[in-house]
């Protein structure tokens, strides 16, 4: 019969009329940022690095650069250059689980919204002195260990 | 004075339905002749978003290519993961931990769920729900499923998850209770939004007898997924070829009677339910132990060729591997199944209306990402 | 569990079509391309085999040939087959088109075409469809060298 | 007269002004314009939010809520934004047409409030209301059309092709319903009619109030029968092309012409200013509001029919019923000599099982097989 499936249907949205509402408010409420959440900034740590470059292997767009030279009297490579134009990098996470050392990290920033191009390109000291909000992706002990691990880097 | 009148002259007239229209999904373009109303002719053009996916994948190594494959149909991602990994064990002989095979199934079915969603909300509005109700109901579901997501891989929609040999990492604590509570609060809201508009006199008029796709039709044409199903061919990958743990799953396989607009939509509609039903069973069946078998950086396939697929939420998708023996894929083929469902629209749409184009259009469930790969 | 019928289907073509050659490659048979269409009309027809879904046509490029695969399911008896032609040289390759058994041959062979180069003979609307009409060279091949104009 | 009477019926402000003027008829004119900006701006902007608003809550989000409490100032932003965009024509178009039909849609719906009783005396009291704005309602179509031709645009002109099919089907039933509560009142006077109700034709007279609101939704293509205007197939229909103030023009004319149908049937179904207590004039605008939300309602939850079975609707469904009620009121005219308040009692049975009984018989009309493939050329 004709109509009986409208006035079910306009019940159904006259219910949702009276429910609250289901968004979120963005810049004043803002929804519980999960620990494994890849935001757009990477987190390099140049204590731990050794400059092996997997992580540029690993990456799929070739965003990271790493150029090193030897410190022959620490017996150790000396991390010249680390670069990463944050513009092309799509957030996969590889690079941070190809780093043997536990150098590379994802960060939970996200809003890293530039007005051009060139301010994504993050140079070594920008990695140095950067904010570090560590992700917990690829590394779920960050979540719980976070304040012992984490506060002396 | 007699004039002898001039027959009235009639000519079809072409409208170029997309590349930017609002129920095209994406940049597709119909190219429709019309008589009026009534649509005469179409000639689907695509390409628009065409990235040259299989190509990208020659250059990039067997790890890496999994980024790839999450920008296919960026709906249901965790299922393109999937199907390209399965290739790659298939073709390495890759034995994968019980419990990654668990999480595997939960992540493929909850994109499925979430695909559905979006496939039938869109559906929906494309049917003139101009206001986005039925569109921003689902949309409120797959937040939920995308909020697991998150929660488990860090991402929304690219996930890049799934990995050779398991999965990238374990489910977080807090996942199981979530997921439980949305299964267990799911079925009500499918059924919610199946009052809403499963008998609605105007989506039946709409949809009923619209876009018939008959069944050795579709068979001939390499359709598949819901769309083949929905014609009345039960032709699933998951039960017909079982991969990953569908073999230990029960499930049914909702299948459809005339193969028109509704009867795809019931079957989306029904393969939710299914989807959480499989849902239950593999978080209910959940092992401890290993979720990933570790696979280098640098690594290398064995010469060879494989061709693996799955069931993704718009039918068979497969992988067609060709290795080398060196770090990248020597061919690396999709069969993207929206590409190919996408051969039938020409006889579906002609003698339509143009209002049908777009129903029909919407039933089929393309992904533009998918298709122009 | 689909399951692969190379080795049945080889000899059922071989007592077909005597003196044919179709040789079981790794995996799948390899067919000669003259009599393609023949073969995929006899596995489509033929009630034990009932390959009634093709699933995937792609090519490969070898260097010194090309090999065009098809995917063919049996939706009926549930099992597979891998059907490859092999197709020598690099220029003005064609096959018998199979859109005249298999609609879903349409768009596929197209793709073939528009990316790999080979031309599919008797294929109704043999265009390119994901790239434009005038774009020089196939993209696919492993000589190709994009130069923008 | 207190400062009470001047705010029930402010008709009285206008006599005091016109008196002091000398009563030129010019006043009262100016004095009605005003009035009827006074209304109508505000009430626009209002019905805006509204629809806004409820569609929205309707969807689980919250609705325009950024400019200004509770968002009431976005249909404000939303026309400044609008004004300062750019007017683009399309070069290939018709330009005198293309400028002249937004004016040309706005006019008609702004010049059916003419005959919109307020009260008893803050009315133009037409003698031949009902027909006057039968009249004017009609001729929006003719600026959708020429917005459709003049655009050169072919989604355009199919939008402008089914808004001429759509509006002169259905017309007809519109019409008919009108007149079955001509017959019942006697009177093609808006006041008249409203006097009339002591009991609202709502409930005397249901089968025609169901007529009535359906025939209006597709005049003022809404959901259902936005076909006209249908997003999701032909882009925005006859103003596809149309940009800045000419599409805001059309908007709001859209708008003007909702509010005007919701006065319409606040005044000819649930009895204008009645009761007549407080002020009765705010008891029609309450009223309106109440029929607008129930449209933006409707508009939010249903999807849209296609365009054969939307004039197969209008044909076979509502064209009959018109007919069938029609006979019903003339014969209970007749019968009993007026039209007793006692009678919604029986009417409202007699519409329910009529509906049933032709929402049974009725069926949308399904496609025919789709037509062999051409081949190729």
């Amino acid at each position: 019969m004709i109509g009986a499936g409208i006035v079910k249907g306009m019940a159904v949205t006259l219910r949702h009329l009276l429910r609250r509402p289901f968004t979120v408010q963005y810049p004043e409420e803002r929804l519980p940022l999960p620990e494994r959440f890849r935001g757009n900034e990477l987190i390099w740590l140049v204590e731990k690095c050794t400059g092996c470059n997997t992580c540029a292997k690993a990456c799929p767009h070739g965003v990271i650069q790493v150029e090193t030279s030897a410190k022959l009297d620490e017996n150790r490579y000396f991390v010249e250059k680390f670069e990463a134009d944050m513009g092309l990098c799509i957030f996969c996470g590889l690079c941070v689980e190809a780093c043997p050392f536990e150098a590379l990290y994802l960060s939970r920033e996200f809003e890293k919204a530039t007005y051009r191009h060139e301010d994504m390109f993050r140079r070594r000291d920008d990695f140095i002195n950067a904010q570090k909000n560590f992700s917990g992706y690829f590394y779920p002990y960050l979540d719980k260990e976070r304040p012992k691990r984490l506060e002396g880097w | 004075m007699k004039e002898e009148a001039a027959p009235i002259k009639t000519e079809t007239f072409m409208v170029n339905m997309g590349p930017q229209h609002p129920s095209t999904h994406g940049v597709f373009r119909m190219r429709l002749s019309l008589d009026g109303e009534v649509v005469v002719d179409v000639e689907p053009i695509f390409g628009y978003l065409h990235r040259g996916v299989e190509k990208l994948a020659e250059g990039r190594t067997w790890v890496q290519d999994v980024t790839l494959t999450d920008r296919l149909d960026y709906l249901a991602s965790m299922s393109n993961n999937l199907a390209y990994v399965l290739a790659v064990e298939k073709l390495a002989g890759i034995a994968v931990p019980e419990r990654a095979e668990h999480i595997r199934v939960i992540m493929a079915e909850l994109s499925r769920i979430a695909s559905h969603l979006m496939a039938v909300g869109s559906f929906l509005n494309d049917m003139g729900a101009a206001t986005f109700t039925p569109l921003i109901y689902m949309f409120q579901e797959r937040e939920k499923i995308l909020d697991l997501f998150e929660m488990t891989c860090g991402q929304r929609m690219t996930f890049n998850y799934i990995r050779i040999g398991g999965v990238s990492c374990d489910l977080p604590e807090g996942f199981i209770p979530a997921l439980t509570r949305f299964l267990g609060e799911m079925p009500r809201f499918i059924d919610e939004y199946d009052t809403y508009l499963e008998d609605n006199e105007i989506l039946l008029a709409r949809c009923v007898g619209v876009g018939v796709l008959p069944p050795d039709k579709a068979i001939n044409a390499s359709v598949s997924g819901p769309s083949l199903r929905g014609s009345g061919v039960r032709w699933d990958l998951r039960q017909a070829d079982p991969y990953s743990i569908y073999d230990r799953l029960k499930f049914d396989i909702p299948t459809g009677k005339n193969g028109d607009v509704y009867d795809r939509y019931r079957v989306r509609m029904e393969e939710m339910r299914q989807s959480l039903r499989i849902l239950g069973q593999s978080v209910r069946d959940l092992p401890g132990g290993d979720y990933r078998t570790k696979v280098p950086v640098t690594f290398r396939a064995p010469a060879g060729e494989a061709y693996a697929h799955l069931e993704s939420p718009k039918g068979e998708l497969g992988f067609y591997l060709v290795s080398d023996g060196s770090l990248s894929p020597y061919r690396f083929k999709i069969r993207a199944p929206s590409f190919i469902n996408l051969g039938v629209l020409r006889d579906l749409l002609i003698g339509c209306k143009v209002a049908d184009c777009v129903v029909t259009l919407g039933s089929l469930d393309i992904i533009m990402g998918e298709v122009d790969r | 569990m689909t399951r692969d019928i190379s080795q049945n289907a080889a000899q059922r073509i071989a007592q077909r079509f005597p003196g044919l050659a179709a040789e079981a490659a790794p995996a799948g048979i390899v067919v000669p391309a003259e009599s393609l269409l023949e073969i995929a009309a006899f596995l489509k027809e033929n009630p034990d085999l009932a390959l009634d879904y093709l699933a995937a046509i792609t090519a490969v490029d070898y260097l010194d040939h090309f090999e065009v695969v098809y995917h063919m399911t049996s939706i009926t008896h549930n099992h597979s087959l891998m059907l490859k032609v092999r197709l020598p040289g690099r220029e003005n390759l064609a096959l018998p088109s199979l859109t005249s058994l298999w609609q879903g041959a349409d768009l596929q062979e197209r793709e073939v075409y528009d990316l790999m180069g080979i031309a599919f003979s008797g294929h109704p609307n043999m265009k390119r469809v994901l790239l434009w009409d005038g774009f020089q060279g196939h993209p696919l091949r492993k000589d190709f060298i994009y130069e923008p104009s | 007269m207190s400062f009470w009477d001047y705010i029930k019926d402010l008709s009285n402000i206008a006599r005091r002004v016109a008196e002091w003027t000398g009563g030129e008829w010019w006043v009262y004119g100016l004095l009605g314009l005003l009035a009827l900006l006074l209304f109508l701006v505000p009430s626009l902007l209002a019905l805006i939010w509204i629809e806004r608003k409820v569609f929205g809550r309707l969807q689980v989000r919250y609705g325009p809520n950024r400019a200004g409490p509770f968002g009431l100032l976005q249909p404000v932003a939303d026309a400044i934004k609008v004004m300062t965009k750019e007017d683009v024509a399309p070069a290939r178009g018709d330009r005198l047409l293309f400028r002249l039909a937004p004016a040309l849609a706005f006019m008609p719906a702004m010049a059916i409030f003419a005959a919109i009783p307020f009260t008893r005396n803050m009315a133009v009291n037409l003698d031949i209301g009902v027909l006057y704005i039968i009249a004017v309602g009609s001729l929006g179509v003719i600026a959708v059309f020429m917005a459709g031709w003049a655009s050169n645009n072919k989604y355009s002109l199919l939008g402008a092709m089914r808004a001429v099919a759509q509006t002169v089907s259905y017309e007809l039933p519109l019409v008919l319903s009108v007149l079955a509560i001509v017959l019942a009142t006697g009177s093609l006077s808006l006041v008249k009619i409203v006097e009339y109700q002591t009991v609202p034709l709502l409930l005397l007279q249901p089968l025609t109030f169901f007529i009535f609101v359906v025939a209006a939704l597709a005049e003022l293509n809404r959901t259902p029968f936005d076909i006209m205007e249908a997003d999701s197939e032909i882009v925005a229909g006859y103003h596809t092309e149309y940009s800045g103030m000419s599409f805001s023009l059309f908007y709001l004319a859209e708008y003007t012409h909702a509010l005007a149908v919701s006065a319409l049937i606040a005044t000819m179904f649930l009895g204008g200013w009645k009761p007549d207590v407080g002020i009765p004039w705010l008891w029609l605008i309450v009223k309106i509001y109440l029929v607008f939300l129930v449209f933006s309602w409707i508009r939010g939850t249903l999807p849209r029919l296609r365009v054969d079975q939307l004039m197969g609707f209008a044909w076979k469904f509502l064209f009959p019923l018109a007919l069938i009620n029609i006979l019903i009121v003339a014969i209970e005219v007749q019968a009993l000599e007026g039209f007793p308040g006692w009678l919604a009692l029986v009417n409202i049975p007699v519409a329910a099982i009529i509906l049933i009984g032709m929402a049974r018989l009725f069926r949308f009309g399904r496609v025919t097989a789709p037509a062999r493939a051409p081949e190729r050329g």
